[in-house]
């Protein structure tokens, strides 16, 4: 059987690691092809809802990352972000969800080879835990409704 | 009106006077002053220096003797004492593992539910709003207030007065018809614990005390501490030869002079046991 | 944050004395405002802001003279300098624990003796007594250091004073008090 | 049914080389709703544009996925190109096939695969795209500055010179600010007045600018080139346009033992008063708060003496009522004064005085004439001691931060007075000496050198009265810590620099964020230092942290020209990508209901409370607004919203959860 090829969705903000990202390319600094990169203008916007509804449609990991403390383009949604961070893995506990599955980073305009990092080591980190088939076994989608209604 | 009272070893010895004023002016203001039984030593200097158990497991036994007595409010009149009892609840409340290791060291339950007056708090309290029409002998005189360090320090524990330059004591004796100087070692070390181990140093220290209120004119020094007073008016043959001149101002404690202000007696007062002749 | 735990930049004597007297080493930035208000730093071997530095520095041999200084006896906890840090830097409580460690593993300064012998006799009038008993504790203190004519000047005009009892006051509870001791002595010997 | 074009580009072979750019196009061409899919060299290409845009026009697309490069980088140039074909650019969005695809993994199928991933992500998306129309405001081209120091005149004078029209707001009777005061200055020692005064007067005389001196800030409403601003001038209790300045009044007022503010009180002056020679205006107010007649009713001297009968008792505060287009904040600092410093005898020993009253001392307009006298007997000081980092640096004081400027004026005072004081005998205890800025070491050094100023590296613990000295207990730290007492004549404490005391308040009043020492926050320490978070705000000079005057001017001139670039335009085009509530038929007239956490997560102030009112006039339901204006575009209100009440154009929570669940349903 080949290799397990985990689905990774990377949310990451616009001003920070997109460009980030941006930079591994023009570096040409290669990386694992695993990660799907969803922008938003800043990890404020965020809303952890989102992670819920890429684990109930087949993720098996998550990489939420956006600048550096202090360094948000709009000043502090990132802070509000690692605020709300902080009750969502409460949630996480309650709901089931695995955190190991979400990797939560900062990575800035500038550092092109640690987003390569980032991706390398999670895909090798979800690699080792495998499938995420518990979860879209038990996921009752209690998001589907959130997104319809 | 009943309150407690811790003497402490010092005024029970060397510091008699302390412990005769103090209760000769609560008598006088109505106040019934109840002993604590069977106290032990605080420990002072020595026992924190040595070892740290032992310098909150002595003061502990002491408050909870206060609480199983039902005493609600303690006078410390020895600032020493005072600075041990308080600084052993403060860290006891902070630190419920402690508590629990020193009640059972004592093997006695320790509450922390004890408040402790230093001399000061307990004249403000309830002393110095009646003494309107009580003084019939105002201590007319310049008097340099010194406080000494453990009463002021550490702030963050005591949280009483200012740290430089305090004022309360000045304002009760203000009230008692002195008129307090401004003077710079309000708060400078005497030299305490050092008084036998490290005599001239003790000379040096007080003696730039003694030096600053004697160029300021003061009359007399008050004190508020055993140890201060001790330092102050025993070792002034070491002070004289520091400053290089006989100075002969004399130290009284705050309830001393405040008893004199009052008219109580002066041999009741203790005035007699000082060293340096109280002509005041 | 600022309290996360990231003492690696500590040694084993500087976590110690974070743990048990909040002094961090490295927050002390060498102002010296605690040397130029101690009333001793001029009897200290190493005045209170150079003994900052020796533990910063994280060097053993600094930190054993540290232990063996005179410094660390002589000072008078009259809480001066941490009145006055500008980092709130406890001095006099790490002062404490110093001269506890010093005392346990035997490196006390020679020159502190008698400020040792003092700070003995005082607690073993307590421990037989419960209080303090003056005469004893000068007496004591006396033989240890065989000082026996200093003070004596002292004693007589004390004594008519009536500021030295002749006989001791002892409190009743004297095994409870002996016990407090035992207690809290397991780790010091004397 | 949404028909969408997609545009595969090649990027010559940066993305052919590693991607099957023709299975994309084909691919994609297969995708519900794309009615069009090519792939072509270079699409950012005159060529490849026109190939977008003829398409458009022919098939009548209603989206566009361009899959080429970084959006960050051609994001612009296509949306351009759809517009000019007609379609609303904001129905373009792009794939990045370059720098997340092609530049970092090796030729292959799942390269290939992530490609055509990337590009059904964004056709999906593209379906819940909305025409969006570019924000465009009104600018109303006239400044607001705040304070009239050295920041606030250079700013008014740098806008005034481009042509717009400014208003200077002064809470002071004159302009001048903390520059005013200084004697000479570093590192250049140049006379402060000298250089000082012909701007105070070019500012008074210049055709575009209004100064109100006198004045403060009552309340500002609206938003980036449309703000109205309302003004309360203070009665100054004369008539301006009367009063010629010729100060009979102030040489016969009686009262005349008022310490001095601009003197720093080592001088006094009366109470109608003009708070020194050079002021501008020159014109004098009377100080009701020590004025005899407001105190008790009776005198009226300078109403006598006046030779044009300009006093008005009765003059009362007026309000102005402005439009401003942008505001620029120059409001500067405060300085500690000695009573903060119980250490060093709380203020009660008149010859321990903080830099600022040294300045008076040295200057020769001052109490002195210039001659460094000491307050307390008007003695030459043979010994004078300067302690540095006073109330700086100290965490247990509330201040852990560098006020910044004291280590060079501390030189330039020691400097002055061993010009001053053939023989005087300079100490200076420092911490650390921060001298970084252009020839301001080599002015340290000279003080050291040349002029033989004492450095103690070490912190003073106490300073007292003896026999008429000043005892300074300092200590040598490099000299093993080295006790030093110094018995000194004069002590001058380099006071810690801090936020004015209002600073909070007037913060709040504008909306602007400020630090935790009410110092306020620039909108990015590094490439926003002049901004603040609330757009057509600025910042200049001290205000933001302690700074010297170069500093403060540079800054100045930077706001000016960011407010020049806003009023270069006379309309403001903002990309709409900014949040909106939503908006329901009566009675409910939004799921929002009022909760306001928007509010609070906001980082700019954007949301406002809308009160919806029924005919009577009653208010029946309180709903947050977004500013459009203000809103800058984060989408962290978003994110907060319990009840979805919020969304953000371009970012909507369809088109997010659209493209996770078209991302996954396929990969
Ligand atoms: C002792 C000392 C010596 C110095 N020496 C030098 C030197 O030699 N060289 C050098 O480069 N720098 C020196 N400086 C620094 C210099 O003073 C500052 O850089 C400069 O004053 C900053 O200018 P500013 O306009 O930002 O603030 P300020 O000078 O403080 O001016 C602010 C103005 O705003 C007004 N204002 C405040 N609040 C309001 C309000 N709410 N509404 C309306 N108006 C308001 C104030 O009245 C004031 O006029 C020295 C500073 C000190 C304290
Ligand atoms: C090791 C180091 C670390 C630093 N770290 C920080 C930091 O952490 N934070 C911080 O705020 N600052 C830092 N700085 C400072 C920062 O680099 C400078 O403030 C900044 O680069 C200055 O920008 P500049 O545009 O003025 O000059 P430069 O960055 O030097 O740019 C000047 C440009 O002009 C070009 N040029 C030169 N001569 C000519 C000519 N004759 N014709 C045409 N073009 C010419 C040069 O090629 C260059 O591109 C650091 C500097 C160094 C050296
Ligand atoms: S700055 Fe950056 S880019 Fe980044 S989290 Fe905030 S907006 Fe995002
Ligand atoms: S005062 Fe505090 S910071 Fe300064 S040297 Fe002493 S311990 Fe260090
Ligand atoms: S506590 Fe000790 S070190 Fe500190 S000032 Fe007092 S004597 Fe000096
Ligand atoms: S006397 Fe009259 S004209 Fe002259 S300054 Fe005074 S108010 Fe103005
Ligand atoms: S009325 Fe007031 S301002 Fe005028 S002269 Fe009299 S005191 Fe001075
Ligand atoms: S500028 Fe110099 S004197 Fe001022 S706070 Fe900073 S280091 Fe201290
Ligand atoms: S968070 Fe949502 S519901 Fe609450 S006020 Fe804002 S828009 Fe309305
Ligand atoms: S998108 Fe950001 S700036 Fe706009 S209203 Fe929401 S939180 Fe405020």
């Amino acid at each position: 059987m080949a290799e397990f090829e985990p689905k990774i969705v990377a949310f990451v903000c616009n001003w920070c690691t997109y460009a980030g990202a941006d930079l591994t390319g023009t570096s040409r600094i290669k990386y694992a092809s695993n990660v799907r990169i969803v922008r938003f203008p800043c990890t404020g916007r965020i809303d952890y809802m989102l992670l819920v509804k890429a684990f109930d449609e087949g993720a098996d990991g998550i990489i939420v990352s956006g600048c550096h403390p202090n360094d948000c383009h709009y000043t502090s949604g990132n802070f509000h972000a690692r605020r709300r961070w902080i009750m969502f893995r409460s949630l996480c506990d309650f709901i089931g969800i695995d955190i190991r599955r979400i990797k939560f980073s900062w990575v800035s305009a500038a550092e092109g080879a640690k987003w390569a990092d980032i991706v390398n080591s999670t895909v090798a980190a979800i690699r080792e835990l495998g499938p995420y088939e518990e979860y879209q076994k038990v996921a009752k989608k209690p998001v589907k409704e959130v997104i319809n209604g | 009106m009943t309150l407690g009272f811790y003497p402490g070893c010092s005024l029970k010895g060397s510091s008699r006077e302390y412990a005769e004023s103090v209760l000769a002016v609560a008598k006088a203001f109505d106040i019934t002053i109840e002993e604590i039984k069977d106290w032990n030593c605080c420990g002072a200097t020595a026992a924190h220096n040595m070892n740290r158990e032992l310098s909150f497991a002595l003061p502990a036994r002491i408050l909870s003797l206060a609480e199983k007595q039902g005493l609600t409010e303690v006078v410390v009149p020895c600032a020493a004492c005072y600075s041990r009892l308080t600084v052993t609840q403060y860290e006891l409340a902070k630190d419920k593992e402690l508590k629990d290791r020193i009640s059972e060291v004592n093997g006695m339950e320790y509450k922390g539910s004890v408040t402790i007056l230093n001399i000061i708090q307990m004249l403000d309290k309830y002393i110095t709003p009646k003494l309107e029409g009580k003084v019939v002998k105002p201590f007319d005189h310049k008097v340099a207030c010194y406080y000494g360090c453990l009463l002021v320090r550490p702030h963050e524990i005591l949280k009483f007065d200012r740290e430089e330059d305090p004022q309360s004591m000045d304002e009760v004796m203000l009230k008692a018809g002195a008129t307090p100087i401004d003077w710079a070692f309000k708060t400078e070390c005497c030299g305490a614990g050092l008084s036998i181990s490290r005599t001239p140093s003790v000379g040096k220290l007080s003696g730039m005390i003694v030096g600053d209120a004697k160029d300021r004119g003061a009359e007399a020094i008050i004190v508020a501490c055993p140890m201060c007073h001790s330092n102050l008016d025993m070792r002034r043959k070491e002070i004289n030869k520091y400053l290089g001149e006989k100075v002969d101002i004399p130290v009284l404690y705050i309830t001393q002079a405040l008893g004199l202000a009052v008219g109580l007696d002066r041999k009741e007062l203790g005035l007699n046991r000082h060293f340096v002749k109280v002509t005041v | 944050m600022s309290s996360d735990n990231h003492h690696s930049a500590l040694t084993e004597l500087g976590a110690e004395l974070l743990e048990q007297s909040d002094v961090k080493v490295t927050r002390c930035y060498q102002c010296g405002k605690c040397t130029a208000g101690c009333p001793l730093a001029g009897e200290m071997d190493y005045p209170p802001s150079l003994v900052m530095r020796m533990l910063q520095t994280g060097r053993p041999e600094l930190e054993e003279k540290v232990l063996r200084s005179f410094t660390i006896w002589v000072c008078l906890t009259c809480e001066m300098c941490f009145a006055r840090c500008p980092m709130s830097i406890d001095i006099p409580k790490m002062m404490d624990q110093l001269r506890q460690k010093s005392l346990l593993e035997k490196k006390t300064n020679r020159k502190a003796k008698e400020i040792i012998a003092f700070h003995k006799s005082f607690l073993d009038s307590i421990r037989y007594t419960g209080r303090l008993y003056e005469i004893g504790l000068l007496a004591d203190y006396k033989t240890r250091t065989l000082k026996i004519l200093d003070d004596m000047d002292l004693a007589l005009p004390m004594m008519k004073r009536g500021k030295l009892g002749i006989f001791p006051e002892m409190i009743k509870d004297r095994s409870g008090m002996a016990s407090i001791f035992r207690k809290t002595n397991k780790k010091h010997k004397d | 049914m949404s028909k969408i074009g997609v545009f595969v580009c090649h990027c010559g072979e940066n993305i052919s080389a590693t991607v099957d750019c023709a299975r994309v196009a084909e691919t994609s061409g297969k995708l519900d709703g794309v009615a069009y899919s090519v792939d072509y060299k270079y699409m950012c290409s005159d060529p490849g544009q026109s190939l977008i845009k003829s398409a458009i026009k022919e098939k009548g697309l209603t989206g566009v996925v361009v899959a080429a490069c970084s959006p960050r980088m051609h994001e612009p140039t296509f949306r351009k190109a759809c517009a000019e074909a007609g379609l609303n650019p904001y129905m373009c969005e792009m794939a990045n096939l370059r720098e997340h695809v092609s530049w970092v993994h090796e030729k292959g199928e799942a390269t290939t695969e992530k490609a055509i991933d990337l590009v059904r992500i964004l056709v999906e998306k593209v379906k819940y795209n909305q025409s969006l129309n570019a924000i465009k405001v009104p600018v109303t081209k006239t400044a607001l500055v705040i304070g009239g120091g050295i920041a606030g005149i250079q700013a008014s004078l740098d806008i005034a010179n481009t042509g717009h029209k400014v208003i200077l707001i002064e809470k002071d009777p004159s302009i001048g600010g903390h520059m005013s005061q200084l004697s000479e200055t570093f590192p250049t020692l140049d006379c402060s007045q000298c250089i000082l005064t012909p701007r105070m007067v070019e500012v008074a005389q210049h055709p575009n600018i209004t100064l109100y001196s006198y004045a403060e800030l009552e309340s500002v409403e609206g938003f980036i080139g449309n703000f109205k601003v309302k003004i309360r001038r203070k009665s100054k209790s004369i008539d301006e346009k009367l009063c010629t300045g010729c100060g009979l009044c102030t040489t016969k007022c009686p009262v005349k033992k008022i310490p001095s503010e601009f003197n720093e009180g080592l001088g006094m002056r009366t109470a109608i008063y003009v708070p020194f020679p050079q002021a501008v205006p020159n014109k004098p107010v009377i100080d009701r708060e020590h004025c005899t007649y407001y105190l008790k009713g009776k005198c009226r001297i300078c109403e006598k003496v006046c030779p044009i009968q300009a006093i008005r008792f009765d003059q009362e505060d007026t309000i102005e009522e402005v439009e401003i287009g942008a505001i620029v904040l120059a409001t500067g600092f405060s300085v500690k004064q000695p009573d903060f410093f119980p250490e060093y005898g709380y203020g009660k020993y008149p010859d321990v005085i903080t830099g600022l009253q040294f300045e008076r001392l040295a200057s020769a307009s001052g109490p002195t004439l210039g001659e460094i006298r000491r307050p307390s007997d008007g003695k030459v000081p043979q010994n004078i001691v300067f302690v540095a980092c006073a109330g700086s640096r100290d965490e247990a004081k509330g201040i852990p931060y560098c006020s910044k400027i004291c280590c060079m004026y501390i030189a330039k005072h020691a400097m002055l007075y061993q010009h001053k004081v053939h023989g005087g005998k300079s100490y200076v205890f420092y911490m650390d000496i921060r001298a970084g800025g252009k020839n301001y070491e080599e002015f340290v050094r000279r003080a050291i050198e040349e002029d033989g100023v004492n450095y103690v590296r070490g912190r003073v613990s106490r300073i007292y009265e003896k026999n008429g000295k000043l005892i300074v207990k300092g200590v040598d730290t490099l000299l093993g810590a080295m006790p030093v007492d110094i018995e000194a004549d004069m002590v001058v404490l380099a006071t810690a620099g801090v936020a004015n005391s209002d600073a909070e308040a007037l913060a709040q009043k504008l909306h602007v964020s400020y630090d935790a020492y009410k110092f306020f926050a620039e909108a990015h320490p590094k490439l926003k230092p002049v901004e603040t978070n609330t757009a057509g705000i600025f910042l200049a000079g001290a205000c933001q942290s302690p700074r010297d005057i170069p500093e403060s001017v540079s800054m100045a001139s930077g706001a000016a020209v960011k407010v020049a670039c806003l009023f270069s335009q006379d309309e403001l085009t903002r990309d709409p990508l900014i949040a909106v509530v939503n908006r329901m038929a009566p009675p409910v007239y939004s799921s929002c209901v009022g909760c306001f956490l928007c509010v609070s997560a906001c980082p700019y102030q954007a949301i406002e409370k809308e009160e919806i009112k029924n005919r009577a006039g009653e208010v029946i339901k309180t709903l947050a607004r977004v500013n459009p204006g203000l809103c800058q575009g984060c989408g962290t209100c978003v994110a907060f919203c319990r009840t979805k009440s919020i969304d953000l154009q371009g970012y909507t929570h369809e088109q997010m959860y659209t493209e996770v669940m078209a991302l996954l349903n396929e990969y």
